[in-house]
């Protein structure tokens, strides 16, 4: 194993990464202390393995022994445990985000987002998007990421605050250039301020 | 939210309970003609200029932006029965008055969309904000008498908004108490238990109102 | 029990316990930073994390002690000043830990000094995590171990949205997962 | 409906006297506030849809014969209320189901789902179990790839998350129920007053909200 850390120490180390992170916030996924948290399971599971061996050839019963051998070797099992807790714990938690992902933005990733991701983790997105997207074409279409929030009235007034451009919005193209202000349907606003892209105008 | 392992513990937002709120029923005055609405919440109307008519809070507020009526702020809003609330709340240290469920939402929307509706708003607005602080530090007082394990908490009168505000922080304390102060927990001491502080004295269980 | 994917239990089972090995064992000298060998003997005296001591210690092959944390020193403080005493330094996860480690140690105290350190900080600190002098004021929070210091986060987070929605405002607000989204305007 | 079958004949006309959008919110209510996934309302979800649809429908016509535009937008509203409360509800019960899909699946919980919503949990399954499998468990040792167990070792299937039925929550009762056992030794009981709010532990009031006997607010 490389350097002198104690056991499981790396792992934690992933899992701190996880609390320390903003409630709700993606960081970039840490392959490299990833990729050392499964070389160290690796690790431990030669060195189980090569305890069994141990007491095999000294004609030991591996189950029923109670020796020096054995406690290694329970050793090492705990630390494999230990580190895929703290591994799944990881990939798990980072799996709530992006489901969260999937409600509130569509099924294209900003790309901000999509640099933080791992490749699994890109295609987790993919796949769960598309489990929600026919779960709704099961509901004869009920778009069920719009109306986040309680509806006030039909039609909004917002401010345009990037260059979106010519939009179809209901049934014409409107020109969402960047400062200008329109009313619009709330649900077709409704993504844009998600975004940042737009601002509700109050009053 | 805080609270990483329990997602739970915030389940509506202020906008959510806002919403609810606008489904109460208040009486608006239009100066309009229109035919009875036959809405998915009800049927209202009809609407004749002059004549009161019962509608909820969301259709009062949307014809009132557009021009179409007066709202009659409800008896509950009058100066005399806030003063008198606002008497009672400070009197009794440990009741609640019983106020409308909603009285913080509908306060709220009426002073954003009627103004012109309410007499002395000023004076309204100012005595229904002392009220909500005394009632809100009568929740905070109550909040500090949790002290053992509880089953039940009775909340006689205490409105949503209210509600809303300290249910996070009220859901993670009588959890920890009730994890603290469990039977497992709290084991006899065998041996030695002089040499120890006090801890296990747990004295009366009493608490907010606990049925 | 806590669920497997908990990130404060896993973290609260990182906390290092004072154990006495019973038994030996071979191909894991790491563990103890004075052996020479990569074996640990019989009767070495180690710090381990809660999660291995703890498998260990059912198997009899350690005895655990009480971390400092535990200690008379630490209840007398907390019997003098519950509200002042600095727990987050001592123990992160102090109620956490110490609820794992009540029913496994010889000493029975645990579980109500833990009742009673909760019980009055909650009273002195906790139970105004909503008041606005609370909310101006950071000292209490460097104090208060990870269970207290969401206690306060719950109040004080759904107070500050009351107030952000008493102001009014935008209800469309950008979801915390995109990040900060710069307004042009500040280009 | 499965759960509507115990109710008694006075209990069922106040029912009938109550607005499907009434009984909707209360459905949205108590869905966003257990812990658990409860009962799909089928009917009601059917019915309510159907009302929306039928809402749309009039909208349309009044739109298109130039009826005063105050009353579409009244009558848009009005529909965007009850699209917004089953959008809602039906939500809040995909995301219980992202959370606990294993622990559902592998439960009586299954049942209360709807076909659509059981045909979701199979799929997020299928995607998180190849999420894992991707990034962590196959790179694994063999005898620590599952999913469910932490090695071959354990008896049990000691990785699932389940709902946490020991949280408190807010709750109100429309008329009094008598005595409820608060824990398992029934030493703490509480009688509920009718139209006041309590606090108390899920679990010990769990029939009553599965039965609609208790609302939680």
């Amino acid at each position: 194993m490389e350097g002198t850390e104690i056991y499981g120490r790396r792992a934690c180390q992933l899992v701190k990464e996880l609390a320390c992170a903003e409630p709700g916030q993606l960081t970039r996924f840490n392959d490299d202390l990833f990729n050392q948290v499964i070389k160290e399971c690796t690790v431990h599971y030669s060195q189980f393995y090569e305890l069994t061996r141990k007491m095999q050839e000294e004609g030991l019963d591996v189950q029923s022994a109670r020796n020096a051998d054995h406690f290694g070797m329970l050793i090492h099992h705990l630390s494999l445990l230990r580190n895929k807790r703290c591994l799944m714990a990881y990939v798990h938690k980072r799996s709530e985000v992006i489901q969260n992902l999937s409600w509130k933005v569509g099924r294209v990733l900003p790309e901000e987002i999509e640099n933080k991701l791992s490749d699994p983790e890109k295609r987790y997105f993919k796949s769960h998007s598309s489990a929600l997207q026919s779960y709704m074409r099961g509901m004869d279409g009920l778009d069920l990421t719009v109306d986040m929030v309680p509806p006030k009235d039909p039609y909004i007034k917002v401010r345009v605050l990037d260059d979106i451009g010519v939009t179809a919005m209901g049934d014409r193209d409107t020109n969402l250039a960047r400062h200008s202000i329109h009313f619009l349907k709330r649900s077709d606003a409704e993504h844009y301020m998600f975004q940042g892209m737009m601002e509700e105008l109050l009053g | 939210m805080a609270g990483q392992s329990d997602p739970q513990s915030s389940v509506f937002s202020a906008a959510e309970m806002e919403f609810l709120a606008e489904d109460e029923i208040i009486e608006v005055v239009p100066n309009m003609r229109m035919e009875p609405l036959n809405l998915i919440s009800g049927d209202y109307g009809p609407f004749r200029p002059q004549i009161a008519a019962q509608v909820p809070l969301w259709l009062a507020v949307a014809l009132k932006k557009r021009g179409k009526c007066t709202i009659r702020p409800p008896e509950w809003m009058s100066i005399e029965s806030l003063t008198q609330v606002l008497e009672s709340e400070r009197d009794s240290p440990k009741e609640f008055q019983p106020l409308p469920f909603h009285y913080v939402e509908i306060s709220r929307l009426l002073f954003d969309h009627a103004r012109d509706d309410i007499p002395d708003i000023y004076m309204v607005r100012s005595l229904i904000e002392d009220i909500r602080d005394v009632r809100f530090h009568k929740v905070e007082s109550g909040l500090e008498t949790i002290s053992a394990r509880t089953h039940a908490v009775k909340l006689k009168n205490l409105s949503a908004m209210e509600v809303n505000i300290v249910r996070p922080f009220v859901v993670r304390t009588l959890q920890s108490f009730y994890k603290h102060d469990s039977p497992e927990m709290i084991q006899q001491p065998v041996q030695m238990s002089t040499s120890r502080p006090q801890a296990t004295d747990r004295g009366p269980r009493r608490d907010l109102r606990r049925r | 029990m806590a669920s497997y994917y908990d990130i404060d239990d896993i973290l609260a089972e990182e906390e290092f316990i004072p154990v006495v090995f019973q038994k030996a064992a071979t191909g894991v000298g790491l563990l103890d930073p004075s052996s020479e060998t990569n074996n640990i003997e019989q009767g070495a005296k180690v710090e381990l994390p809660f999660w291995l001591a703890h498998e260990l210690h059912t198997r009899q092959a350690v005895v655990m002690s009480i971390p400092s944390c535990f200690n008379q020193m630490t209840k007398k403080e907390i019997q003098a000043d519950p509200g002042s005493v600095d727990l987050r330094n001592r123990c992160q996860y102090f109620y956490e830990l110490g609820c794992k480690l009540a029913p496994m140690v010889s000493d029975r105290t645990i579980g109500s000094f833990l009742l009673y350190a909760f019980k009055n900080r909650y009273k002195e600190v906790l139970s105004k995590a909503h008041t606005s002098t609370f909310i101006a004021s950071t000292k209490p929070l460097t104090l208060l171990t990870k269970e207290e210091t969401h206690l306060c986060d719950a109040a004080q987070s759904s107070m500050a949205a009351f107030k952000k929605w008493r102001i009014g405002g935008s209800r469309f607000e950008r979801p915390a997962v995109l990040g900060k989204k710069r307004k042009p305007s500040d280009e | 409906m499965a759960n509507e079958s115990g109710f008694s004949m006075e209990e069922f006309e106040s029912l009938m006297a109550t607005s499907d959008v009434e009984l909707l919110k209360r459905a949205w209510r108590n869905e966003k506030s257990a812990p658990e996934i409860l009962q799909f309302q089928a009917s009601l979800v059917q019915r309510s849809r159907e009302q929306i649809q039928l809402m749309e429908g009039t909208i349309e016509e009044i739109t298109r014969n130039g009826f005063d535009p105050l009353i579409v937008s009244v009558y848009q509203m009005d529909m965007d209320r009850a699209q917004y409360m089953l959008r809602s509800y039906l939500r809040t019960r995909l995301q219980k189901i992202e959370k606990d899909m294993i622990h559902i699946s592998k439960t009586d919980l299954w049942n209360r789902l709807s076909k659509e919503e059981q045909s979701f949990s199979k799929r997020c399954y299928e995607n998180m179990k190849s999420y894992l499998d991707e990034s962590v468990l196959s790179k694994l040792p063999s005898g620590y790839q599952s999913d469910l167990k932490q090695s071959n070792a354990s008896e049990e299937d000691d990785m699932v998350p389940e709902s946490n039925l020991e949280t408190f929550v807010f709750c109100k009762s429309e008329s009094s129920i008598g005595a409820i056992p608060l824990d398992d030794s029934a030493d703490e009981i509480v009688d509920l007053v009718a139209g006041d709010l309590y606090v108390l532990r899920y679990k010990s009031i769990k029939p009553f909200v599965e039965n609609g006997k208790i609302d939680l607010v």
